[in-house]
């Protein structure tokens, strides 16, 4: 198993968004996202980006005022999940063009929507930078075809 | 005593800080959030003060804040712990609201206040009213320094000389908070009686009061039989204004009033209350789809009394949704953010009935792992023109001996519902 | 009804937490209402699905808007789907019975003309399949590995990972269809191929040689990568595609384990990474561990490995603790195959025990462990045991086990064995595990030359000292077995102290503990067995009168265990032909 | 290519923070005063967020001498936090704080007095000694408080220069001073001082000292009373008319508004109570009741250490408080921590009147959600049962209930109490085969361990008792070692009361242990047992099988010295935790020798 869950959590300790590989109960993830996020918090900047919880792994980096972090198995390669998880974070960056905190509060599942494009089953499923951010406009495109469409409908029912 | 006190959002991250020991490393505040985790792993009784590796932490929880002390020695607990809570208190009355914002906003007059509340881990002054003699919120504006006032020290700490005023008056409040709870069967399994009497004095300069209550204590000790009805105080608290050997010796309540609104005394009874307002109700649940109340309300004091701003809280299931109801009297109200249906009844005369149904819909799906305590009925009410204990305000005597002024005190009663006031659901 | 954005908006300028949770809770009705009113407006169900992920973000529960998301994603517009399907992917897990429902949906959408919406369902089925859903479906995915589309046929090899997960005997449906992926041109099928053979390895190694086969085409990717200029898709600060990169580095470690002519192929390829990769930056780091992992785990050739080793030794002196750690963590794997290697390291290491980041200490002290050997168990041991008393509480548990094992591996004599478990039992004897008393116990009483020497110190010890649990329990035993022998010898001297040693003064030891708040359950246990046999090793009558007060006085005792044994002892004290005898030294443990 | 995405996207939130220390250095030596001032306190704010703006030292002193207040008290705060990284530039201070100490006004002067003594540096401290002098005889009480501290603060420092120059008996002639909070800081800094140096004689209270301390107690301030009232506790008399004229002056506090206070004078009551007549004790018992029950209302942080300090003086006077029960009623929405105490509490206030009404509290207890909580009152009921004798039987009925209710941790634990009521009835043995039916679900050793227990002591009784006992023989390595201490003795008495046929399961158990087992403590047992059953077979029948006494009680009680040394440190930390003090306090260690003393 790769990456076990992502949660990317403000300074404050807001979760902004919070997606899991495994099956758990809700009292469990509660239990992580506590628990996980008082550990990151807690850290120095000089630290590494590696914290040891129960039997996984957590990498973790700040990017300004939003902690990413990513769960994951002990024997995975923790250097290239950072590379993963800044891969995420340009994605977005180029999406929302110039990406801050807001954007993925109010636009949350955009973030998903990517993020589904860069992992499934918590693999990487795509390397290409071009390749996703493609997929994501491609169906952006459709829904806004299908809402010009609705608009259009509601504005003249009897036809 | 205290080494140091942090306030704390609620991740645990330092917001201010004041070391007034030196003999605790700052950095113990960063185990403190692993340690309420590590001990909420352990159990889900997670204790106000604990130890670990010779520090021991003690905090309150305000809002979204902990308020942390931190010491090395044995110390006196309580006092600290009441000292917190004195601080949240003299913050709260400058600032309205304590919360991380307000601290932020306001670090330098709390750094000023704190130096003032406590030196060396001994708590000094915590009057609020005193304190903002001197510690106020736009010094630069004040043309002269300002100076301790003689208050902060004084023997009379909570008044300061030189007041005045064109009418001399006193307002006394005898405030009765009945607290209940009744078994889900109907019976009284507790109930007591907390009383309070609340002055609001207006008088110049430094006066003297007395004040008669229908005490049984002490017509009892003055050898009188006791006119009409008395009442027997179980324990009586007072402002730190009354004599209190004077009150130890002859049951005479006398003090120099602090200027304006304050608590003078609390007391409590202990005796069975027969409940003010009856509540009775009863649920079926049809988990998946709906459940339904039925609810009973009575007024069981006398026909010339009225209870005001009658308020049932019925606790509903979290998941509840398109609520319906059907009352005779009053207003109903779904409050999701309490988990509850409110029943509000504006006046609700004495020896009344009245009854309320609801119905509120359940979701199919149900929640997986539900953390359901079981919350009671809670009643709220006020009463005026009555006290339950019957207590009674005989005199307040006031005295200037250098002004000698006439004056005014004015009394008014009212029971209300305590913060308690309980029927525990079938 | 608000929209999202109004509700986001109101939630932010919530002041207090009960604020925000009356915002929360009331929007959170107004959802469960309005779902019951049954819209067939898509665009207001649009909205409350996308309100209710909210509140999933939030750690809200959702429950109730289950059955919403499966009713949006079975609808024929393709936004509707897209909403439907990450809210079902959110809200729901492979333990819900009302997953059951979508299957139906998934299986028309797999077969969708529209590669999105079959996109769509192959990212649910990945992440949330069930069995029962992984039989159902199986078929749909096993047409997807082969699709013509790299879109579908990458995600589908992910997909059959999971049904594979789910249902392990679905796994030859898929095997040669794996295969055929190793081979692709598309870099994200190729991941994701990787990907499914690497977890196909993993779950079953009978698999492993018929994908030998694919070494060589996997060592020329590995290659082209490495030696192709710039392609700006792929490249990663001028390193190209990193991540596939690993992905082989990783599937080449599964299929040279222990076997010599695959791990022959490798040797040039990993040389090759491990000395042209840059190692300035992150990115080239996290290959080169990779390709390390692989030198390592492989039987590369021992050329190889001194540079998998030197890499690792780098790592050590990196600036970056996130390079440190690795390297660290990863040396550990090496220890007993190239000893000589990692000691050079040693100093490093345990400066490392002083970081001030935990993650690097835990990693440190970790391969301190691994370090000892019988040349440098002395030196390293007496490190930590200074480090013992300073470390985190979260340690502690951990090192005492280890310091025992190596002492227990490489103690150059009994005394020092000895004496380094008192040292762990005086430091730490609150963590000290059963298993480690039992083991001191069994060492000292297979030592006889020691028992003076042991109990002496033990009598010591407790007179200074009763709070570490362990110290009191292995003290308490020694004590008890051997009071005769510390009685006989008298007054010694220990750490230029005098100490005296009477009956009363041995049976006092016990009196105080007994009355402590240190004496939990297991030390009175202990304390009772020791005064028992105490009691038929000395001679005072005044003393051994006392000791059997002192067993009667917990005849009463709320503990079962406690009293059984005070009932029994006290009984004996009446039968003093038998006492003797059942209380006489104990045979002892084989030391395992 | 990615490093400058990296470095732009890293850019796009981040608060442009390099030139920061350069900005506030440039305003603190701005020639304008307003923007010096706020230069401070954007210093002092940038040190609130927990950065080290230590670097601005030297130029934050530069602002010391100011006629503005406020920015006074910010520039001595900056100096106390970073006086220890600049120990040397602290003595570019000195001259204010001396001059500082001398001003008209009194709050300046105290202000320098209390911040000199916080510093903490040796350098100031040899410029104490003036300004201390002169402060500890102000003519403002104000000052001469804070001056008092300071004395203690001094003392921590350098405890030779506070008695060499006098400054002791100075304090120590405080508690004379006409000024009630002058006093009361006197009283806490003596016995700061009294405690860190006993050999000072600092501060021992006698007679003469006492009267002066309960003059001063009824005019002081709260906080004022309680360091009064606490050495008053301490005074040790040995005088009976002397400890009633304490106690009657010291009882108006109950009266106190404020919970330590009255915490505070609970203790010195309960200090010198002990002296009195029997009667006289009982008066002043029966009026603590009120009070201590008014306590347990107040916030829920103190009510948790008034009712940790009501659970001590409970196991002192038992009677204390035998009406009140139902103020200990939880409330619903009470902390757990709470919770759990008043259960306890109530548990010591259970009677033959009140058993009905709490048993009925106790089950709805039994039935909430908390486990913790849960298994506290299942036990609750059991220590109910065991210690009112009438109560049993609806006990017992009411623990069948819940075993009924089949949620797991309920039923274990009420396996482990059954076991516990059995040992005190053993007439109870009807509930056996009901235990029985949930033995499978046991998976708690504590549980495991009774129910064996059970089987063991009653095997003669349970027909079955041999399939049992070997069910969980065959995983005997699997148990912790409490439940095969158990598994061994109910093996053995299995075997000493149904001898046919179980000979091969006693065996069985001590090869195990002989053979397989590490644990020099359970082979002790099994040796001794091997060796007792190897003897005549009647005495050792009579020694294992030997009568118990009934266990009366089963509430946890402190051992006798620590109750009566927590009761000497009540509303203290050491009272809240149940321990001594030395328990937690420095290293934690003690040794056997130690506690001889």
């Amino acid at each position: 198993m790769a990456v076990q869950y992502i949660i990317l959590l403000s300074r404050q300790g807001k979760v902004r968004l919070a997606k899991w590989f495994l099956t758990l109960s809700l009292k469990e993830k509660s239990k992580i996202v506590k628990d996980v996020s008082t550990l990151v918090l807690g850290r120095r900047t000089k630290m590494c980006n590696f914290l040891e919880y129960k039997e996984s792994k957590v990498v973790y980096r700040r990017y300004a005022s939003l902690f990413f972090i990513a769960g994951i198995d002990s024997s995975d390669n923790e250097l290239i999940t950072l590379e993963t998880i800044h891969r995420y974070v340009e994605q977005m960056d180029r999406y929302y063009g110039n990406v801050c905190e807001l954007d993925i509060i109010f636009n949350f599942q955009k973030a998903y929507y990517i993020l589904d494009e860069l992992l499934l089953a918590g693999e990487l499923q795509e390397s290409s930078k071009r390749d996703v951010l493609r997929r994501i406009s491609q169906q952006d495109a459709l829904e806004e075809a299908e809402g010009d469409e609705e608009k259009f409908s509601r504005l003249m029912p009897y036809i | 005593m205290a080494s140091a006190i942090f306030f704390l959002d609620l991740k645990g991250k330092p917001l201010l800080s004041r070391n007034y020991r030196g003999d605790v490393p700052m950095s113990a505040v960063d185990k403190f959030p692993i340690l309420l985790l590590d001990a909420e792993e352990e159990s889900s009784v997670v204790p106000p003060c604990f130890s670990h590796e010779g520090i021991n932490y003690l905090y309150i929880r305000h809002s979204n804040l902990y308020i942390l002390a931190l010491t090395k020695r044995n110390s006196n607990a309580a006092e600290i712990l009441l000292f917190l809570h004195k601080v949240v208190q003299v913050l709260t009355e400058y600032f309205k609201e304590l919360e991380e914002e307000s601290i932020r906003d306001n670090f330098v007059i709390i750094y000023e206040l704190l130096d003032e509340l406590m030196d060396f881990g001994y708590p000094q002054t915590t009057e609020t009213k005193i304190l903002k003699e001197y510690i106020t919120q736009q010094s630069h504006q004040l043309e002269v320094q300002p100076r301790p006032p003689i208050a902060v020290t004084n023997a009379v700490s909570w008044r300061s000389e030189g007041i005045r005023y064109r009418k001399n008056e006193v307002f006394l409040d005898v405030i009765e908070s009945v607290n209940l709870l009744v078994s889900s069967t109907g019976a009284v399994l507790r109930s007591e009686i907390l009383g309070s009497i609340k002055l609001k004095c207006y008088l110049s300069g430094m006066p003297e009061l007395r004040l008669g209550l229908n005490d049984r204590v002490m017509f009892e000790n003055s050898g009188r039989s006791s006119r009409g009805k008395s009442i027997e105080m179980e324990d009586v608290k007072f402002h730190q204004c009354v004599r209190l050997s004077r009150f130890e010796n002859d049951r005479t309540i006398s003090f120099i009033p602090p200027d304006g609104e304050f608590e003078l005394m609390s007391y409590r009874l202990n005796t069975q209350v027969k409940p003010l307002i009856w509540v009775d109700c009863a649920v079926q649940m049809h988990a998946g789809s709906r459940v339904e109340f039925a609810i009973n309300a009575r007024a069981q004091f006398k026909r010339r009394s009225t209870a005001n701003n009658v308020e049932i809280m019925i606790p509903v299931p979290d998941d509840a949704d398109t609520p319906k109801f059907r009352t005779t009297v009053g207003t109903v109200h779904y409050a999701p953010e309490k988990s509850a249906i409110v029943w509000k009844i504006k006046h609700f005369g004495g020896g009344k009935e009245f009854t309320m149904r609801a119905e509120l819909g359940l979701p199919s799906v149900k929640e997986t792992d539900p953390d359901r305590k079981k919350r009671p009925i809670s009643v709220k009410f006020e009463i005026p023109y009555f006290t339950t204990s019957g207590i009674q305000v005989r005199y307040l005597k006031i005295i200037e001996p250098k002004l000698q002024y006439p004056s005014l005190p004015w009394v008014r009663y009212i029971t209300q519902s305590g913060d308690d006031y309980t029927v525990r659901l079938p | 009804m608000s929209s999202l954005k109004s509700f986001i908006k109101s939630v932010r300028a919530a002041k207090t937490m009960a604020d925000e949770r009356a915002v929360i809770q009331k929007e959170s009705a107004a959802i469960r209402t309005s779902f019951r009113e049954d819209f067939t407006d898509t665009h207001m169900r649009r909205q409350n699905i996308a309100k209710l992920l909210y509140l999933f973000t939030l750690g809200e529960r959702t429950h109730f808007g289950q059955i919403e998301c499966l009713k949006l994603l079975a609808t024929s517009k393709f936004s509707d789907k897209r909403l439907g399907y990450l809210g079902t992917m959110l809200l729901l897990d492979e333990n819900q019975e009302v997953l059951t429902l979508v299957t139906n949906s998934l299986k028309n959408d797999l077969n969708h003309p529209n590669q999105y919406v079959v996109g769509l369902a192959l990212c649910t089925l990945g992440n949330i399949a069930s069995q029962e859903m992984a039989r159902d479906l199986f078929t749909d995915v096993e047409k997807l590995v082969v699709t013509q589309n790299p879109y579908l046929r990458k995600k589908a090899a992910l997909c059959a990972m999971r049904i594979i997960r789910k249902v392990p005997e679905l796994q030859e449906r898929f095997v040669d269809k794996a295969k055929s992926l190793l081979g692709d041109h598309h870099h994200g099928v190729l991941i994701c191929g990787m990907t499914l053979v690497y977890d196909l390895c993993l779950e079953d190694a009978n698999l492993i040689p018929q994908f030998r086969q694919f070494i060589p085409s996997l060592i020329r990717q590995l290659k082209s990568l490495t030696t192709s200029g710039y392609a700006p898709e792929h490249d990663v600060a001028g390193v190209s595609d990193p991540f596939l990169q690993v992905k082989i580095l990783r599937l080449l470690r599964v299929l040279g384990r222990g076997d010599q002519s695959a791990t022959e192929q490798m040797n040039d390829i990993l040389a090759q990474i491990a000395t042209n990769t840059d190692s300035s930056k992150n990115v080239g780091n996290s290959i080169l561990y990779e390709a390390v992992l692989t030198i390592l785990d492989i039987d590369a050739d021992s050329g190889l490995r001194v540079l998998g080793i030197n890499i690792l030794g780098r790592f050590l002196g990196n600036k970056d603790n996130n390079v440190k750690y690795v390297g660290l963590n990863t040396l550990s794997k090496v220890v007993e195959l190239e000893p000589n290697a990692v000691q050079r390291h040693r100093n490093t290491i345990l400066e490392c025990l002083h970081d001030a980041d935990i993650s690097i200490r835990r990693r440190a002290l970790d391969l301190s462990f691994d370090l000892i050997n019988d040349q440098n168990v002395r030196v390293l041991v007496r490190e930590l045991l200074v480090f013992l008393e300073s470390a985190d509480t979260e340690f502690k548990a951990n090192m005492t086990v280890q310091i025992c094992i190596a002492a227990d591996k490489y103690a150059p004599n009994k005394r020092w064995h000895i004496d380094t478990v008192l040292r762990v039992l005086k430091l730490a004897g609150n963590y000290v595990s059963e298993q480690i008393i039992s083991q001191f116990i069994a060492l000292v009483s297979n030592t006889t030359s020691m028992h003076l020497y042991t109990v002496q110190k033990l009598y010591s010890l407790l007179r200074s000292d009763i709070t570490q649990e362990g110290l009191t329990l292995a003290g308490t035993w020694v004590i008890g077995e051997y009071g005769d022998e510390l009685l006989k010898a008298g007054a010694f001297e220990d750490e230029e102290t005098m100490l005296d040693v009477k009956e009363a003064d041995v049976v006092q030891i016990f009196d105080s503990i007994l009355h402590s708040t240190y004496a939990t359950q297991t030390v009175q246990e202990y304390v009772l067995d020791a005064l028992a046999k105490l009691s038929t090793r000395m001679s005072d009558p005044g003393q051994i009168e006392r000791i059997r007060r002192l067993i009667s006085s917990q005849t009463t005792a709320l503990d079962v265990e406690i009293q059984q044994r005070a009932v029994e002892y006290a009984a004996l004290f009446g039968h003093d032909d038998i006492r003797r005898g059942v209380l006489e030294k104990m045979p002892a443990a084989v030391i395992r | 290519m990615q490093a400058s995405i990296e470095k732009r996207i890293r850019s796009v939130f981040q608060i442009p923070r390099k030139g920061e220390t350069y900005e506030l250095r440039s305003g603190l030596v701005s020639q304008y005063a307003y923007e010096r001032k706020d230069a401070i306190q954007r210093t002092i704010a940038a040190m609130t967020l927990g950065k080290d703006v230590s670097p601005l030292f030297p130029d934050v002193l530069k602002n010391i001498a100011t006629p503005d207040i406020e920015q006074k008290k910010l520039v001595y705060l900056y100096l106390m936090n970073y006086a220890k990284s600049h120990p040397d530039l602290c003595i570019l201070a000195v001259n204010t704080f001396v001059q500082d100490s001398e001003d008209s006004n009194p709050l300046v002067r105290a202000l320098a007095i209390r911040t000199m003594g916080c510093i903490r540096v040796d350098k100031i401290i040899d410029y104490m000694e003036e300004p201390l002098r002169k402060t500890l005889k102000d003519e403002s009480p104000y000052v001469r408080k804070t001056a008092a501290i300071c004395v203690a603060k001094l003392f921590d420092l350098n405890p030779t220069l506070v008695v060499e120059n006098g400054f002791l008996a100075t304090l120590q002639e405080m508690i004379g001073d006409a000024n009630p909070m002058v006093i009361a800081n006197a009283v806490s800094a003596l016995t700061e001082i009294q405690e860190a140096a006993p050999e000072t004689n600092a501060f021992v209270v006698n007679s003469e000292i006492l009267k002066k301390l309960l003059l001063a107690l009824n005019e002081c301030t709260e906080w004022g009373r309680i360091s009064i009232l606490t050495s008053i506790a301490d005074y040790r008399t040995t005088d009976g008319r002397e400890a009633e004229h304490i106690c009657e002056r010291v009882v108006p506090q109950f009266q106190h508004v404020n919970p330590s206070v009255v915490l505070a004078a609970v203790k010195t009551v309960l200090c010198h109570i002990h002296l009195l007549d029997p009667e006289t004790q009982k008066q002043y018992l029966d009026k603590m009741s009120p009070p201590l029950v008014t306590l347990a209302v107040s916030a829920p942080e103190v009510q948790y250490v008034a009712l940790r300090n009501i659970n001590i003086i409970l196991q002192k006077y038992p009677d204390i408080l035998s009406h009140q029960l139902r103020i200990f009623f939880c409330k619903y929405n009470d902390p757990l921590y709470l919770k759990v105490e008043k259960l306890d509490i109530m548990i010591r206030l259970a009677n033959l009147g009140n058993v009905d009404t709490l048993l009925s509290e106790l089950k709805e207890y039994a039935l909430e959600v908390d486990m913790d909580f849960v298994k506290r009152a299942v036990r609750a009921i059991a220590q109910c049962a065991i210690k009112i004798e009438s109560s049993a039987q609806r006990c017992v009925n009411v623990l069948l209930d819940l075993i009924n209710t089949k949620v797991n941790y309920v039923v274990q634990e009420a396996v482990i109490v059954m076991r516990d009521i059995l040992r005190r009835y053993p007439g109870y043995e009807g509930v056996i085969p009901t235990l029985c039916q949930g033995i499978d679900e046991l998976d708690e050793p504590e549980a495991r361990g009774a129910m064996i227990w059970i089987v063991g002591e009653y095997a003669d009784k349970i027909d079955n008792a041999d399939e049992i006992l070997s069910t969980f023989i065959d995983g005997f390595l699997d148990e912790t070692t409490q439940v095969q201490l158990q598994l061994l003795t109910a093996t053995v008495k299995l075997f000493l009361l149904k001898p046919q046929n179980t000979q091969p399961l006693v065996q069985k158990v001590l090869q195990t242990i002989a053979n397989e087992c590490d644990n020099a403590d359970l082979r002790d047992r099994a040796y001794i047992y091997w060796r007792l059953l190897s003897t005549n077979s009647q005495t050792t029948k009579e020694i294992i099988m030997s009568k118990k006494p009934p266990v009366k009680n089963v509430i946890q009680h402190l051992p006798g010295p620590v109750l009566e040394e927590l009761l000497r440190e009540l509303s203290t930390l050491a009272s809240v935790y149940h321990k001594p003090a030395e328990t937690f306090i420095g290293q934690g260690r003690f040794g056997a020798d130690a506690l001889q003393k």
